[in-house]
């Protein structure tokens, strides 16, 4: 199996107000060095498939087309392998 | 900095480095890109006695544009009736305004974010609802509601489905999160909208008549301070953009997309109407379209008044950022003030407190001058009138369409006659345009501030205005195909949809605000189209005394050169004067007496079952008379007050039997329908005949009822009793067509568009 | 009684909260900025509904740290009625006053509708004007209503009767054991999902809500009345 | 200056909705071969300071009081030196 771990940034340009807002509540808590914040997502996908080149070509495509929304948003991510076990298996069935 | 400017002559002001020069833009005409004509750079020139620089043109580009100056659509809005007895504030400020009795008026105003929308739905969506807001807040009045009118092309589109998700969330997010009920809308669904939605958002707001604000600077060497969000570079040219035709080349300009954040908006909604209170305001402007640009000018223009800035003063979210940048940023959630000398401390002591930023950025001067100033340099410098009443005017050309004429050959009913009227029953319940919109609005916060008397889901939704018994209805309406088909009948069918809706349920119609969506005013054929709906809707408003007190024009919706249908949404608001008044189309009580009021006849073009079965749209739409009309509402209206009537739906897409299904799904009970009449069974059912209500009475008032109606004119029709047997049976003629149980219907009919939704979406 | 209601920046069932005390009992109410440390003098506190800080990271965790929440512990543990409404209860939660946590519902959208809930305790300081097994029909409002909690504590939460009120109907966001309001182990902490202050007059579709607040006041002058 | 990149994560044990949601729909979309979805937060935090110790110490506390809930997450987090120039100016003034 393949896991995929891939990482959706806001653009440099976009405004993050859940990134300020943290900021600011930080800076309530005294943590006055905080210069900037910015959220992002990081998503784990696992394929079960050990075919590292069409995932990679796959997950490129999963990432333009649905996990991230290219007019706002980066994407890079990184494929590793796992073993069947390693896989969280909270998520196994659908809802 | 304060310097008094009365020379008339712009002075020379300078490039920045990066951008082109004054002489650049003129020999490469780079004025083009901007979306400026080179006669309008002529002008421009004119105006100035010198050639513009890159900024400068900027701001004319965005003051000149469409969305800002309505340069190809003024001289057909000057047919709108604006005027009446109660009307406090007309067109021309960010809302109207009607009085509403008591000391006190409503606000309200509809807007356009379709193409925001159509490239980042959530988003686009999202500040199209924070930009309605702050117009109205900015009229020193307490938002209390928001509607929204949306269309999107045919839900079987992955694309289509993202789009319809997203936009719904997105207004979702704002609403939801600033506290403001949304309370009602519409949802349409044609191929006409597939790569152009419309998303159009309405808010409604009350205000007592001595808060009532404008935005206007007066006085010379008052402050003007900048309230919010910082300035970023968020949605550059959006104005511009707003006014283009969407292709391929759009994807390009995702840099005009800007994000919404209603937390900060909600601290900037309670700071403005503190300040409001506390009678501290001079002029307030929210910077929306054109942003920092147009909300200075058009202040200064109406004050009469010259106005400097000083751009290093205006709060900035990214370091560099050019005039061009700083003067063209639609960055959401700012305000514009203008205050008395001296009072600079009072602002900044509650925005502090609400924990805005605030910033002191220039001054009213004599004067009609336009001066901006960046680090040290004058950098524009501009008579200000030039840019908000100088803008050009076109007088489009107007051509009817040919498929006007053929359609004029069509007979719709022909289309249609071999249907099956139970088959075409059930395609209607479950057609996504007719289907419960509960998918979209259960969504929407729509009971926050415990004013709203009736939810989403009836005719017309109701808020009432605590401590006093008086209550708003209101109701957003438009339907494209019968504009399409027949742009005056359809401009007319918009405003008298939207006023029965604000009837039946127990209102008096006040006013309109309106949000022309069409294609380009270029083409003949369009223009065509937006002058007869403007005729139509005129005519309408007329008739029911209804003034437009506002609007907005949304041209250049097509996708690859493919108009979408003509659609004018109207937004209408009526006073409810007691509450003991309110009615909704959920019948009560079994035993009470089902009426229809208005005759009904052959008219099913443009119809839902026209489309079902033909896939498409032809022959001429129904036809309103505004007399019919107006002595209809009228009469029903009296009847309310005089507590006569228990249920009132207005009959509209579906015809008949929807409305009977819909009125007693939402009242949770039975109806036997047996009516008869000489009409052909799917017209007498099916067909969108105007100018008709079904109401619900009680059975010993019915014969009251009947002569009530009879005496003032209005035709009514015994066609059925509600039912204890939870069981919808119509016949007509004797004959059953319909006969199924409550429940399975009410199942058909909330599950037909999360069904469809449940297939994945794409961006 | 004295009833205090905390304004967070972004709170926006404030004044629901305010003109529901007002309406139903008549009783005093204000309103108290975020910023205010003190709450003495108050008998209860209804921590409201609404966006505190937008939301933003997750829902009631940046409003944690604003100062009222110090004297809201405080007054939690000095046995006052603390009540948290749908944001309210997800603030509880953060604070440390109420166990679990509120996810995303699970169909991942906001949801705004009259919910059946099943009144499950009426022996509490909050439900006491209730049947019990009475359902009743309070809307919610909230995109995070989805209550989670360990296996452990939820076996508390129901040996101990910590479980006001059950969705009685369609589960409306997923929530283990059809949570939607619970009750600190103390019985003076209440937090729940739906808006009792939605529904205290007949034309908002419901007067269900008013026995809640009804109830307080009962509590409140037993507690008096005991003293 | 420094910079802080932080992971939360949901536990094991509890399931993550938006994940299976987005499982389902790139099953639609017929990636079959995608066994499990799991969806987390990164956020970049900016310190001025170049106090790597105390740095740890901070971003661990804004963690545990915080920046993720320990009733449903678990974070994680690594440091890097950045200079100026690199952070994202997009936030930098307050809200
Ligand atoms: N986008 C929307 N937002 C909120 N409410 C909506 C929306 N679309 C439809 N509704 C509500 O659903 C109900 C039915 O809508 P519609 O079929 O357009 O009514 P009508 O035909 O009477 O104008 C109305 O109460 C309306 O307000
Ligand atoms: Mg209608």
């Amino acid at each position: 199996m393949l896991k995929a771990i891939i990482f959706i940034t806001l653009k440099e340009s976009v405004l993050d107000p859940q990134g300020v807002a943290v900021k600011n509540s930080l800076h309530t808590m005294g943590y006055q060095t905080v210069a900037d914040v910015r959220i992002g997502k990081r998503l784990e996908v696992v394929l079960d498939t050990m075919d590292l080149q069409k995932a990679e070509e796959d997950i490129r495509i999963m990432c333009e087309k649905l996990l991230s929304n290219p007019v706002m948003e980066n994407f890079t991510f990184e494929i590793e392998e796992v073993d069947e076990s390693a896989i969280c298996s909270s998520n196994l069935s659908g809802i | 900095m304060l310097h008094e400017s009365t020379q008339t002559v712009a002075q020379a002001v300078k490039t920045m480095a990066n951008e082109p020069t004054p002489e650049n833009i003129r020999d490469q005409e780079l004025y083009r890109n901007m979306g400026v004509l080179p006669e309008e750079y002529d002008q421009i020139c004119g105006h100035l006695g010198r050639l513009p620089s890159w900024t400068e043109v900027g701001i004319y580009s965005v003051m000149w544009s469409e969305h800002c100056s309505y340069k190809n659509s003024k001289p057909l809005l000057r047919k709108f009736p604006t005027s009446g007895p109660r009307v406090l504030q007309g067109p021309g400020e960010g809302a109207g305004v009607i009085d509403i009795g008591d000391n006190q008026a409503v606000v309200f105003k509809i807007e356009s974010h379709n193409h925001p929308s159509a490239v980042e739905p959530f988003q686009g969506a999202a500040t199209g609802v924070g930009g309605i807001i702050r117009d109205v807040f900015s009229m020193g009045a307490r938002p209390v509601a928001l509607l929204n009118s949306l269309r999107f092309g045919d839900l079987e589109s992955p694309h289509v489905r993202y789009l319809f998700d997203h936009a719904v969330a997105g207004i979702a997010h704002y609403g939801n999160c600033i506290g403001i009920p949304t309370v009602g809308g519409e949802v349409v669904f044609d191929p006409s909208y597939e790569g152009n939605p419309l998303v159009n958002a309405m808010c409604v707001g009350v205000l007592e008549h001595h808060e009532l604000q404008k935005g206007v600077a007066t006085g010379v060497g008052n402050p003007i301070i900048y309230v919010g969000a910082s300035t970023g570079r968020d949605g550059i040219h959006g104005a511009t953009f707003a006014s283009e035709e969407l292709n391929e080349e759009s994807e390009e300009k995702r840099s005009a997309v800007q994000v919404g954040d209603p937390f900060v908006e909600k601290l900037l909604l309670e700071a403005c109407i503190e300040m409001v209170k506390k009678e501290m305001l001079l002029g307030i402007q929210d910077m929306g379209a054109a942003g920092l640009t147009c909300s200075s000018a058009e202040m200064a223009a109406k004050g009469g008044v010259g106005l400097e800035m000083n751009l290093d003063l205006v709060p900035q979210r990214e370091s560099g950022m050019t005039p061009y940048e700083i003067m063209l940023s639609e960055s959401q959630e700012r305000m514009l003030l203008v205050v008395e000398a001296g009072r600079e401390n009072e602002v900044k002591e509650v925005c502090d407190r609400w924990g805005l930023q605030s910033a002191v950025v220039g001054r009213v001067t004599k004067g009609n001058r336009y001066q901006i100033s960046h680090q040290g340099a004058l950098i524009t410098d501009i008579p200000v009138n030039t840019l908000v009443d100088d803008a050009p005017v076109y007088q489009r050309e107007a051509k009817e369409p040919a498929y006007y004429a053929e359609f004029g050959q069509v007979d719709a009913y022909e289309q249609v006659k071999e249907v099956d009227p139970q088959a075409a029953f059930y395609k209607i319940l479950g057609s996504s345009n007719v289907a419960s919109k509960r998918y979209v609005y259960q969504q929407y916060d729509h009971m926050v501030r415990t004013s709203t008397a009736v939810r989403p889901g009836s005719d017309a939704a109701v808020v009432v205005i605590r401590g006093t018994e008086k209550a708003l209805a209101m109701s957003t309406d438009g339907n494209g195909r019968y504009v399409y088909l027949d742009p005056e009948q359809g401009g007319r069918i918009a405003v008298a949809e939207s006023a029965r809706n604000v009837v039946c349920s127990g209102a008096e119609p006040l006013g309109v605000t309106d949000c022309l969506n069409f294609g380009s005013p270029e083409r003949p054929e369009v223009y065509w189209q937006l002058s007869k709906a403007i005729d139509g809707m005129s005519e309408a408003c007329h008739a029911l005394s209804t003034p437009v007190i506002g609007g907005n024009v949304s041209l250049y919706n097509e996708t690859n050169g493919q108009p979408i249908f003509p659609t004018p949404v109207v937004g209408m608001v009526g006073l409810i004067q007691k509450r003991e008044h309110i009615t909704t189309q959920a019948f009560q009580q079994a035993g009470d007496l089902v009426l229809l009021l208005g005759d009904t006849k052959v008219e099913l073009g443009g119809s839902e079952l026209q489309h079902l079965v033909t896939g498409s749209i032809s022959g001429r739409p129904p036809v309103l008379d505004c007399e019919t009309e107006q002595t209809l509402q009228a009469a029903l209206l009296e009847a309310i007050r005089q507590g006569m009537i228990q249920s009132a739906h207005d009959l509209a897409e579906g015809g008949l039997a929807l409305a009977v299904a819909e009125s007693a799904m939402s009242g949770k009970c039975g109806v036997r329908v047996d009516w008869k009449n000489e009409l052909p069974t799917i017209a007498a059912l099916y067909s969108e005949t105007q100018s008709r209500v079904m109401v619900s009475v009680r059975p010993e008032d019915g014969a009251e009822v009947i002569s009530f109606f009879r005496e003032r004119g209005v035709p009514i029709h015994e066609v059925g009793i509600v039912t204890e047997e939870p069981t919808i049976t119509i016949s007509y003629n004797g004959q059953v067509v319909v006969s199924d149980s409550l429940a399975s219907i009410t199942k058909l009919y909330e599950e037909a568009i999360p069904c469809k939704m449940r297939a994945s979406s794409m961006n | 009684m004295r009833f205090a209601v905390p304004i967070f920046p972004g709170s926006n069932c404030d004044w629901d909260c305010i003109n529901g005390v007002e309406d139903v009992l008549g009783e005093e109410v204000q309103p108290v900025w975020h910023q205010t440390s003190n709450l003495d003098g108050f008998d209860a506190v209804i921590l409201p509904g609404g966006f505190s800080y937008g939301d933003y990271l997750r829902a009631g965790a940046l409003a944690r740290y604003s100062p009222v929440m110090e004297s809201v512990v405080n007054a939690a543990n000095e046995g006052k009625l603390v009540i948290g409404i749908c944001n309210g209860f997800q603030i509880l939660q953060e604070a440390g006053l109420l166990p679990g946590a509120l996810m995303q519902n699970d169909h991942l959208q906001f949801r705004c509708d009259f919910t059946t809930l099943r009144v499950e305790n009426n022996q509490t300081s909050f439900t006491n004007q209730y049947k019990l097994g009475e359902t009743i029909e309070i809307p919610i409002a909230h995109g995070q209503g989805n209550f989670t909690c360990d296996p452990s504590t939820l076996k508390e939460l129901q040996a101990n009767n910590q479980i006001l009120f059950r969705y009685a109907g369609t589960n409306p966001n997923g929530s283990l054991d059809q949570i939607a309001g619970i009750m600190n182990r103390n019985g003076n902490v209440l937090g729940m999902m739906p808006h009792p202050e939605r529904a205290i007059v007949d034309w908002m579709g419901s007067a269900d809500g008013t026995r809640l607040f009804t109830s307080m006041l009962q509590a409140w002058k037993e507690n008096q009345g005991a003293a």
